[in-house]
């Protein structure tokens, strides 16, 4: 297509792609096998070492291995951006292309809900959410376990994930709405959307063929700045102890257990912290990228 | 050109109001912007009707009214003897068949992530008239009709210049075999040598196929050369509606003299003995037209009867229709 | 009587990504005082790049002044620093474009606008710079000005912007005005009110003007003398009587003929240039107007042609010698 | 204009009663008992129950949130849970005034840093220079702030030993110099790319051009046409990035342990500490629907075309 051969043409932005593709969401796919230790195991003569031969990243205060760690926290960072970014653009696309064709009462409903939306803190929010509805969800997960007999499930932690993509899609949708409906507002100004309807073209061939194909490309940028955004956001929770809970890795989660250790133990927290900032620089770059290949103005 | 008897657009009393809305949370209306303030007109079988005006007079809107891409506030439009506003959904897209539109701007109206093939396609896909091999064939004899290379199937808009644009969107208009095309400033956004081509070709179509036109346009001069009967329009409302010949020989409202007067000849002779009519001020707004006559604060000829009451378009014999009591 | 402003083969390239456009590539003309001068042509044929290029006003990159020279009272502006070109700017020789809705600045007053040009090449006050503002308005035939003159740009109509427009260029009395597409935004009656004005201002302060359009109805009763310019050259240039009379180069007279006019009856089928312009990247070796000239020979393909006289002040750049009637 | 503004106001209310019905409605069907949470978890049922009783905790869900937006709009927000015996509203009070001081000294250094680079990198748009800060203001926004500290702390306090690592006494301190930072860089990223696409945008339209053809120096068209309309949008986001200044407050003054509401609000939250998030979620939420008024009537002053229509 076009818009690949004028992206692929910025060679870094796709240096950023495979970084992305193959760094979170392959080793994401297939941590436990590239990982060389279990990330759990604790290894009490290895304690806080630097890398090692055995240990390629080195030890945390635990014993654990780093490398592995990194390995299973790219698979949270992986699940979670995929899931809390799809989540908030279903809604945001559904909504805002609604709000955006058929406007009146409708349009005025969703634009007054983001605004309040908007008005939350989104931080506090979000925390407040996990706090919130992670308890009533363990509830729920204990009773299915009973009804259904899967043991083991509540401890696995999909609880936590579950809690992260509510907080995190509540509220990005809003965003993605926002957007969406700007642009089906312009672009059903077109002279081809009315050309559309004069050949007869129903409604919904209408949007769906006409409105909504030339309204995808800020939403491509959109999302992958997103992923970025869902990235940090869940090692922003993971941090404050309300995202992912151990023993699920996370690299926000590993950066707070060693949060004491920046004397000591820099590596501890740098190279979990060097691997969030490249993947949410890649990221970005990549959706500067396709703004840049999207942009009519340099066309 | 034979232009029979038959009447195949009848406009009564078109009214098209665009309602001000104003305030945050419950949408209050403010006024209204009465872009077409009643106008009445009809159009035989294979004529060309020229709807001419300056910009802000309404003659976009019409179009669109009459094609119920926006529903008409008031009045009637009969095509073929059937009242478009009673049609909804599926009665409305059959009728749609027979009536086509083409548009302004060639870097606007078509879809920018369709090819060729489907842009013509697409009408012949939605009223079932081919599908597949069939489909392909008339594409590309479309193309061929209006002067484009057939093997430009598969390429997409933005390979193409503002003419070929335009060719593209008349090849879309008469997939459907229509019998009425609205060409709504069909080449002002074209270069000078290019509309040539495309008037030419809209001649040779009507001919072809039979076709009758509602020519929008602001260009007077483009206009005598394509219609057979002109309707001057000034803020929503027809001012002079009257063949080609006695309206461009004969004007006899006072707006329409002073438009021929302000357009320019390309002959320097004939020029430098013109004398012009030059109108002060500015049109007015449409959300506030002027009372009566929406042309008197304007006109050289206006008496105070004139803001009074609504002039109507009268008959002032050989079909020289004005809406103007001075004449 | 030595030319006010003479051009001697000006060349202007511009670097896009597919290569370099050579926009205006040797472009040659003289500008008596008080003369009024049309540049016609297309859009991409450069007519606009030229005048940009008088002013100094190519964006860097992606364009530059690659050669020529361009004399004006007895200095070439091309050689002229930065700071000399500025006491000429807008002091000896000032411009009008065409997008009166864009062309000015929407956060400041329009006196603001006005005084900048008289406080800084004439040194006014800012009171004086006000009053005189006043009087440019009330030139211009701006209503009650002592009251619009603090208003902002976004209050005032189309054409009462233009007039802002051409109030800020005569503002320091300059020698030439270079008129950009002035009135191809407008409706044809306030175009008609624009050139009447700009017209009389210039007749009255002997002021040389230079109209670029491309429109022939426009320029025939504006000019002295025309240049018609195709791809960046310019191809014909005679007294405007004489062109319209006795166009020489096939161009010119195709350009006449595929122009409806508003006095004419309908014609059968207007004349059409086939084809499209050239690609300006790596133009074609010998006339750029051989692919779509309907006199072209072996010779036109080989070597492309300079201005060769025809009459007394009319020159054409063609090998044919094409009469009217041989078309 | 004062129509505008009374009209917006009305506003207010009603994002603060929707704001604070579904805080107040989360946290009362949320986890947890903030009695339980109070008293340790080993106390009987019989005490439990006799102080929600006291405290009417167990009345209907209406009628007690009846009682606090009836309390609220006395500026009684009642007692925290956490800090048993302290109003809220004092508890509050304090720390607001060294949040807004903190807030303060980040948005000027976003300010402050993030105009002229962002001017820089537009005028000298294509060179390296425009590269270089693009490229930075990306590696900016893409780094979380509770990695940027940890940096911090390691090169300015224990590589360098110039400031003190945590604590806080006033705007004059040191101490402030970090966290800072840490709250403005974001912000300085965010300011920089929209001066400079604000700027790249108004270069291209047509009365610079106009203004170039009076003849006007170089450093006019700039200041008077050029600024005067690409800083509108900046003003715009200058006024919204408050909202995203109260986030950063939350982290970094977790992180540097300053007493501000962001510190105030990660706590109560983690301890259910009801009264004084309801307090806090109301006062973020005002301040934000303030700002965003606060743009809005200073967009009339910078934008002619909004005040006349």
């Amino acid at each position: 297509m076009m818009l690949w051969r004028r992206f692929a043409s910025n060679r870094f932005a796709l240096v950023c792609m495979i970084v992305i593709v193959l760094g979170l969401y392959v080793t994401g796919i297939f941590a436990p096998l590239l990982s060389p230790y279990v990330p759990t195991a604790q290894n009490l003569d290895a304690v806080a070492q630097g890398p090692s031969i055995a240990h390629w990243l080195g030890t945390d205060e635990l014993g654990r291995d780093l490398l592995s760690r990194i390995i299973w926290g790219a698979r949270t960072a992986a699940i979670v951006s995929i899931v809390a970014v799809s989540l908030s653009t279903i809604i945001g696309v559904v909504l805002g292309a609604l709000s955006g064709y058929l406007g009146g009462w409708f349009d005025t409903l969703i634009m007054r809900v983001s605004d309040i939306l908007f008005a939350f803190p989104s931080l506090l929010f979000v925390i407040f959410i996990a706090a919130t509805v992670k308890p009533s969800a363990v509830r729920f997960v204990e009773q299915m376990e009973i009804a259904w007999g899967m043991r083991g499930l509540a401890r696995s932690g999909i609880i936590d994930y579950f809690v992260v993509f509510t907080a995190l899609s509540v509220i990005a949708w809003p965003g993605m709405a926002r957007l969406i409906r700007g642009q089906v507002l312009s672009v059903k100004r077109m002279e081809y959307v009315a050309a559309a309807e004069s050949i007869g073209a129903s409604t919904y061939r209408i949007i769906f063929r006409h409105v909504l194909p030339n309204c995808l490309s800020p939403v491509l940028v959109a999302v992958s700045m997103g992923l970025g955004g869902a990235v940090m956001s869940e090692s922003v929770l993971s941090y404050l102890g309300v995202g992912i809970q151990p023993p699920n890795a996370s690299w926000g989660a590993m950066i707070w257990e060693n949060s004491g250790e920046w004397r000591l133990h820099p590596h501890l927290i740098f190279i979990p912290g060097a691997v969030v900032a490249i993947v949410i620089f890649c990221f970005n770059f990549i959706g500067d990228g396709l703004n840049d290949a999207l942009n009519p103005r340099n066309r | 050109m034979p232009i029979g008897d038959e009447i195949l657009l009848d406009v009564k009393d078109l009214k098209m109001y665009f309602p001000i809305k104003s305030g945050m949370v419950f949408q209050r209306k403010v006024g209204d912007v009465k872009a077409v303030d009643g106008i009445s007109f009809t159009v035989k079988k294979g004529e060309t009707l020229g709807l001419v005006g300056e910009s802000g007079c309404g003659k976009s809107t019409t179009g669109r009214a009459i094609l119920q891409l926006y529903r008409p506030t008031a009045g009637q439009v009969l095509f073929e003897g059937e009242n478009l506003g009673d049609l909804r959904g599926n009665k409305l897209r059959k009728v749609r068949r027979k009536m086509q539109m083409i548009f302004q701007d060639p870097y606007a109206s078509l879809n920018p992530r369709q090819s060729l093939g489907s842009i013509i396609g697409e009408p012949l896909v939605i009223h079932g008239l081919a599908k597949g091999k069939d489909k392909q064939e008339r594409v590309q004899e479309l193309l061929r009709i209006v002067g484009l290379n057939p093997y430009f199937v598969n390429r997409y808009p933005h390979e193409f210049s503002g003419g070929q644009r335009q060719r593209i969107g008349i090849a879309r208009a008469l997939a459907v075999q229509p019998s009425f095309i609205i060409c709504d400033e069909p080449i002002s956004a074209l270069d000078v040598s290019i509309r040539a081509q495309i008037l030419n070709l809209l001649e040779d179509l009507q001919e072809q196929f039979d076709l009758t036109y509602l020519f929008i346009a602001h260009d007077l001069s483009v206009v005598r050369h394509i219609s057979d009967r002109v309707a001057v329009m000034y803020l929503g409302r027809i001012a002079e509606l009257a063949d080609r010949k006695a309206l461009y020989e004969n004007p006899l409202h006072p707006y329409t003299k002073a438009l021929l007067s302000a357009v320019p000849i390309p002959d320097p002779t004939v020029e430098a003995k013109r004398e012009r009519i030059i109108l002060t001020g500015d049109v007015p707004s449409p959300v506030k037209p002027p009372a009566g006559c929406n042309f008197h604060t304007r006109c050289p000829m206006a008496i105070p009867q004139c803001s009074q009451f609504v002039p109507p378009l009268v008959d002032k014999g050989g079909r020289h229709h004005v809406a103007c009591i001075r004449v | 009587m030595a030319p006010l402003l003479s051009v001697r083969d000006l060349k202007t390239y511009f670097r896009t990504p597919d290569g370099v456009v050579h926009a205006v590539d040797g472009v040659s003309f003289d500008l008596a005082a008080g003369e009024r001068l049309g540049i016609v042509g297309e859009s991409g044929c450069g007519k606009s790049v030229t005048a940009l290029s008088l002013m100094r006003l190519i964006p860097q990159p992606p364009g530059r002044i690659v050669g020529g020279e361009v004399t004006f009272d007895g200095m070439d502006l091309l050689a002229l620093d930065e700071e000399e070109v500025r006491s000429v700017r807008g002091n000896k020789i000032a411009m009008i474009f065409q997008d009166p809705m864009t062309s000015l600045n929407p956060v400041l007053t329009i006196r603001r606008q006005l005084s900048e040009g008289l406080e800084l090449h004439k040194g006014m006050s800012r009171s004086q710079a006000r009053r005189h503002s006043i009087e440019l308005l009330r030139m211009v035939g701006i209503p009650s000005p002592e009251s619009r003159v603090d208003d902002y740009p976004h209050q005032f109509s189309g054409g009462m912007r233009q007039r802002v427009m051409i109030a800020m260029a005569l503002s320091c009395d300059p020698q030439v005005l270079l008129a950009d597409e002035p009135t191809t935004a407008l409706d044809v009656t306030i175009q008609a009110q624009i050139l009447d004005l700009v017209k009389r201002l210039c007749v009255e302060r002997r002021t040389a003007v230079i109209l670029i359009t491309h429109d022939l109805g426009v320029l025939a009763g504006m000019t002295d003398r025309l240049a018609v310019m195709y791809a960046g050259r310019i191809v014909e240039t005679a007294p405007t009587a004489e062109l319209y009379e006795n166009p020489k180069h096939p161009y010119t007279i195709a350009l006449m003929k595929s122009v409806p006019r508003l006095d004419e009856e309908r014609r059968e089928k207007l004349f059409v240039i086939d084809g499209l312009p050239p690609d300006l990247i790596d133009p074609p070796k010998g006339c750029r107007f051989a692919p779509r000239c309907f006199a072209v020979i072996d010779k036109c393909w080989e070597e492309m042609p300079e201005l060769m006289r025809v009459t007394e002040g009319h020159n054409a750049a063609c090998w044919v010698d094409v009469s009217k009637g041989r078309s | 204009m004062l129509v505008f503004i009374i009209r917006r106001l009305l506003w207010l209310p009603l994002v603060l009663l929707v704001v604070s019905f579904i805080t107040y409605g989360l946290g009362f069907y949320g986890p947890g008992d903030p009695v339980e949470i109070l008293l340790g978890q080993r106390t009987n049922p019989e005490v439990v129950e006799r102080i929600r009783h006291e405290k009417g905790l167990d009345r209907p869900f209406i009628v007690q949130y009846g009682d606090f937006v009836w309390n609220a709009l006395q500026g009684e927000f009642g007692e925290s849970y956490k800090y048993r015996g302290q109003a809220v509203n004092e508890l509050i009070a304090e720390k607001v005034w060294v949040s807004s001081q903190l807030g303060f000294v980040a948005l000027v250094i976003a300010v402050v840093l993030g105009i002229p680079l962002g001017l820089l990198a537009a005028f000298k748009h294509g060179t390296w220079a425009d590269t270089a800060v693009v490229g930075a203001t990306l590696i900016f926004i893409s780094v979380p702030s509770f990695i940027v500290a940890p940096i911090l702390l390691w090169t300015l306090v224990s590589s360098l030993h110039l400031l003190p690592s945590a604590g806080w006494n006033g705007i004059f301190d040191l101490r402030l110099v970090m966290p800072a930072l840490v709250m403005g860089i974001p912000p300085v990223a965010v300011i920089t790319r929209q001066t400079r696409a604000a700027v790249l945008e108004v270069v291209a339209q047509d009365y610079v051009r106009t203004a170039r053809s009076k003849g006007l120096y170089e450093r006019v068209v700039v200041l008077r046409h050029i600024l005067r309309n690409a800083l509108i949008p900046v003003f715009t986001l200058i006024g919204l990035s408050m909202g995203g200044l109260v986030e950063g407050a939350f982290i970094t003054e977790t992180i540097f342990g300053i007493p501000g509401i962001g510190r105030l609000g990660f706590e109560s939250i983690t301890s259910r500490d009801y009264p004084v998030i309801m307090a806090l979620t109301l006062l973020v939420a005002t301040t934000y629907v303030l700002a965003s008024l606060a743009v809005d009537i200073g967009y009339t002053f910078l934008d002619p075309r909004v005040r006349t229509d």
